[in-house]
């Protein structure tokens, strides 16, 4: 296969997922015709129809909805939303149904379906394009929450998204989506859901990060001992890995595009000081986003952690 | 280039039985004498499981409950011209609709209790648990048309909602969709007059539910919701149209909520009892009742019977929901998701809820 | 007891000027010939605005914008026929309400510059910052228009949104509530025929958007949206209407996008070439000027005279936006509440955006 | 006035300030004839008409939407949500507009609005009337959010919601709403947003809660030497109060209802490990939801953070 980048990457999974399973079908605005508004599903309508691509009116809530009722019927939709900023109108759904259709019926009925959005700050479009409320979606016992951040793992994360037998919000980082190229393999492999990835190794310094802040932080920790996490899955959290890490450094700092107040980090640094606390030298840091909406496109590299605000985090941890 | 009209459009009221008991031949739906019976027994029986719950709330022996007083025809009505491996996707006051379709009674009395498993629907049921949130039910009976038509299969949703639930996006995105897609669903609006306190002339400045369907390019009626007979072939016709790939259909059963809205609520702070009264002179048993005395099929007899029977189903429902074991907290947790979390498992440990 | 009609309904579309700028007497609103060039101007002006706006993004000083080439008389017919202290809420593809309403261009270009000083909008203005999310500004129409009610303001609010849009649930909820209290609002779908990639047909399974109205129980009609004098007329009688507490319309301008979606978009992939050559002979523009051609009202030094005036205007906005200093990264913070929070002073601190 | 539970608190607040303010105005389903389901607004309509109090249709999503417009027009609506559990629905517009307005128009339009609603685990209802997702609304930059406790606090912070700039999200404990009895001065009096109360000193440990668990963490205390800090206003967060007695005490365990995976026990953990981690003697506990769908009433008791549950996590930081 060579190199793809993640926009390729997903839709390879989603071609070969389709191949696999007659059950998996695509839903969603500009999905089908026009392949997506970032191509993600370029050519899955020519290759699987009609019947297995379905552009769809403008309605958020309605097929998220509606997509609820195939999976209890046993399909697994794969809807796209066309940016995270656009998902709020579904949250009901997805909290009050998707979330709860299996405990509410003490298993009878489940619902097996992934969520797939484009998210994070990354290519100056107009308001609501760059988002990044994972935190909300954290917070819903019965969904689970994935992020990739390469294109190998993008794969194997949709993958396994696809085959768990519960829904799944699926966040793809559009600053990345062409930004990063790698070796993905065709066919059968996956990612599980649930585990994190040691990124890099290292011993003085824990970094947690998922998605564009990855990346963000692979720059910025050069000069520094430390040991990089990539989470890939936010919920459920792989807390083992990470209390392991911060157990050996001693140190850990959060990084997110979110505003901070709430966001991810928040549990990430709660649950280190519950069970690692003993370990820690030094505060556990959060670099993210201020308290306040995420700007237009003028503002929105002072608003993202920058490198340098996640080095001036680590200088501050490494002074214990 | 004029001002030119380019559509017309219009609703129409379906009834077949007045309230004398007296049909129209002409509009019969095509059912045997056996036929009507059964649905008759089934309205019994759902108006003896609505009391009974209603008087176990009283005893403190039942939560909250959302009575169907006076919207037995328009549930059963409906339910019964559904085949058995057709979805349903009900509300939160759809009692009869579960009598209709054979629901384990027991298990509807434990949901009331407060108990999850009530909603673990059997196996050979087809039916979704009631929804709480207000006509966010709806989508999903369109997701499970679309299903049911991607598949080839030649099945059919139906949902159920009120007359408040029209007001909300859920209904409009999902009716819609299911336009645009032709999927096979009914949508049931079980138009009772009441949003709790809100009346149908506030929820809407329009004349009927049904005529929005028009909105959508789908077929829509207005039914008399007490008429079982009106209610069964105005459902029947639009589950046939449905099954043969001729798209959804809205139909607005136009009845009324004889009792509070919940065992929460007091209705007599915002409607008078002459209203309530004249409903109740139009009770749909009652008017069932009349239609098979002229014809015969209902003596003084056979109506104890089917008290009787519907009492000591309830009865023995009761018993059987009372004496079930109290449920497992294990079970607030094991059912989120397919697999226990490594938190989870935490949990169980910590909260001493291992088995 | 019969299958009775209870309801009629007809939807109309309304058009005045045909495509060869021919218009019906009898249809035409009162405008002076100095309110139609005025106008045709307004149209020119928001045409300039919207290419200039296009090559600019492709020289890289703007960001993504999207066209509204070909809706210009759907846009500013409408506009004009608002009161100035009347309530505009606009989506973001509505360059031409802005231009009707003597909006500062320079502004429009700093927004679609990315910057929200864009949208700080003048104190004599009384138009909303243009809403992003489809169809969600629907309800904040509603709500003014009710606050107006309410304060006995004769007032109107009106709202700008697409065909898309009419799919979402914020547009059921907003209408069905405007109908409701009567509130004085103008819902004005823009339906020009294509959300991104999907056509109109796709959208919904109904003829029109207009016909939506019945199910409100409110006005609704369907215009010609290619045709000022159209718009113009249906649009005045809805505020008129609205302004006399008649309650709300929804106006269905049919029209088209001849446009790519927005810059990054490509409609190419999902639209021919001899679609948008049809509609680009039903360009708005061409139609008012052989109508005011044959009226005497356009010369070709008058139509030079008025794309002299726009480009300069619109030079003069570029430069204006272009000079303009970069914004502060301290407002990123500083616009969220009335006071900065204790967290976001350590915040503005720590980021070094302290002035 | 005497003794007044918290339904009369709010009642009389409500009142007060409609009296005070014309442009003060109340919406919902059931509010006006009905007086609320809780009765909060008994009375009211027939005090002010029907232009001031006004029973809207089923429509969660059109009512806050429509109140966004009207408090740009210059009203101070005031709506009722019958329960939060119904508030999913209007999550977009109030996280996507009434949050941004304000900042979206560089302070040209701004959005004054209260968004009541009746909030936890109390009435033994049916599913989804005990929910618990102050989190969601605590992570949107844009907007307050507010839990009363005693019905002096509940008038207090609900006339400071009303005049309040910006929209506030005001949540109801519906367990304590008839629970607790306490004096209510008429007329002028506000409890500042922003400001935790110390609601008993102490210097062993740092308890954190708020509305129904605040009274929770009250049984619990007994026999340790605890400071109870009640927060009143969830965001923003009065870090202040927090830390200073953290400082002091060196333990902190928070308690709330909601699930704990990103619920405000996670922000209040991570603000102390970064700001305070220092003068911490032992891990911060959150006592809080299990990682579950709240169930419904026959279990609701074993869901809740219990007295029991809450001393077993005190007996555990006074280890250290
Ligand atoms: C989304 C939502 N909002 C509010 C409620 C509270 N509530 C329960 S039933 C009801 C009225 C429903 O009216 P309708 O749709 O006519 O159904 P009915 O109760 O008459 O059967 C309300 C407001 C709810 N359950 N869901
Ligand atoms: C709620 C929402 N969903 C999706 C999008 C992405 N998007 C932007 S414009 C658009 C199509 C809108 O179509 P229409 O309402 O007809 O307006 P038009 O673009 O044609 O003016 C879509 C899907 C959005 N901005 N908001
Ligand atoms: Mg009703
Ligand atoms: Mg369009």
């Amino acid at each position: 296969m060579g190199k793809l980048n993640i926009v390729q990457a997903i839709n390879l999974a989603l071609a070969e997922e389709m191949e696999r399973d007659p059950n998996v079908v695509i839903l969603g605005e500009d999905v089908g015709r026009d392949g997506g508004v970032f191509r993600v599903t370029e050519g899955l309508l020519e290759r699987f129809g009609p019947e297995r691509v379905l552009d769809t009116p403008l309605s958020e809530l309605g097929i998220v909805g509606a997509s609820i009722g195939m999976a209890a019927y046993g399909l697994k939709p794969v809807v796209e939303i066309q940016f995270m900023g656009f998902s709020y109108a579904a949250l009901e759904q997805v909290f009050s149904h998707a979330a709860r259709i299996r405990s509410r019926s003490r298993g009878r009925y489940t619902c097996p379906m992934v969520v797939r959005t484009p998210y994070g700050i990354g290519i100056k479009a107009p308001e609501l394009h760059s988002e990044s409320a994972e935190a909300f979606f954290c917070h819903m016992p019965g969904v689970k929450v994935v992020v990739p951040s390469t294109p190998y793992n993008a794969k194997g994360l949709l993958v396994s998204a696809i085959r768990d037998p519960d829904p799944v919000i699926f966040l793809e980082p559009t600053r990345l989506y062409r930004a990063v190229k790698s070796e993905v393999p065709e066919g059968e492999y996956a990612v599980p859901l649930g585990k994190a990835e040691v990124h890099q190794e290292g011993g003085e310094i824990t970094v947690v990060a998922w998605g564009t802040m990855l990346h963000r932080a692979m720059e910025a920790v050069e000069g520094f001992d430390c040991e990089i996490i990539d989470l890939q899955t936010l919920k459920p959290l792989d807390e083992e890995t990470i209390i392991n890490s911060v157990k050996k450094t001693g140190r850990l700092v959060i990084v997110h595009e979110a505003t901070k107040y709430c966001g991810l980090g928040a549990e990430i640094a709660a649950l280190v000081s519950e069970e690692a606390m003993v370990y820690l030298k030094a505060p556990v840091l959060r670099v993210a986003g201020p308290e306040a909406v995420i700007p237009m496109a003028r503002l929105e590299d002072e608003y993202m952690p920058s490198a340098g605000r996640i080095k001036k985090a680590l200088e501050l941890v490494m002074e214990y | 280039m004029p001002l030119k009209t380019i559509g017309k459009f219009e609703i129409k009221n379906l009834q077949v039985l007045d309230e004398k008991g007296e049909a129209d031949p002409a509009l019969m739906p095509g059912l045997s004498d056996g036929e009507v019976k059964k649905a008759y027994e089934a309205m019994v029986l759902a108006r003896t499981f609505n009391s009974r719950a209603l008087s176990l709330q009283r005893e403190g022996r039942l939560g909250t409950y959302a009575s169907i007083r006076g919207q037995e025809a328009s549930q059963i009505g409906s339910a019964l011209a559904l085949e058995k491996e057709d979805w349903i996707f009900p509300s939160f006051r759809e009692s009869g609709v579960f009598v209709a379709r054979g629901y384990p009674l027991w298990l509807i009395f434990k949901y009331w209790m407060g108990d999850e498993r009530g909603m673990k629907v059997p196996e050979d049921q087809f039916i979704f648990p009631m929804s709480v949130p207000v006509s966010t039910q709806i989508p999903h009976a369109t997701g499970a048309a679309l299903a049911m038509k991607l598949k080839g299969h030649k099945k059919v949703a139906a949902v159920y909602f009120g007359d408040g639930a029209s007001s909300r996006g859920d209904f409009h995105e999902a009716i819609n969709i299911a336009g645009v897609f032709r999927a096979p669903v009914v949508f049931l609006c079980q138009n009772n007059q009441w949003a709790i306190s809100v009346p149908r002339s506030k929820q809407t400045a329009a004349e009927t539910i049904a005529q929005r369907s028009n909105g959508y390019g789908i077929e829509g009626i207005q039914v008399d919701g007490n008429d079982f007979f009106a209610v069964y072939r105005a459902t029947k016709e639009a589950v046939d149209r449905a099954r043969s790939g001729e798209g959804p259909t809205l139909i607005e059963c136009f009845t009324y909520r004889l009792d509070d809205h919940t065992t929460a609520d007091d209705a007599s702070r915002y409607r008078t009892k002459e209203e309530v009264d004249e409903w109740t002179h139009r009770d749909p048993l009652l008017r069932l009742k009349l239609f098979m005395e002229k014809k015969g099929l209902w003596t003084e007899e056979y109506g104890k019977e089917a008290d009787k029977k519907a009492a000591e189903e309830v009865d023995g429902a009761i018993k059987e929901a009372e004496s079930y074991g109290a449920p497992d907290p294990a079970d607030i947790i094991g059912y989120t998701y397919g697999e226990l979390t490594g938190r989870q498992k935490k949990e169980l440990k910590d909260l001493g809820w291992e088995s």
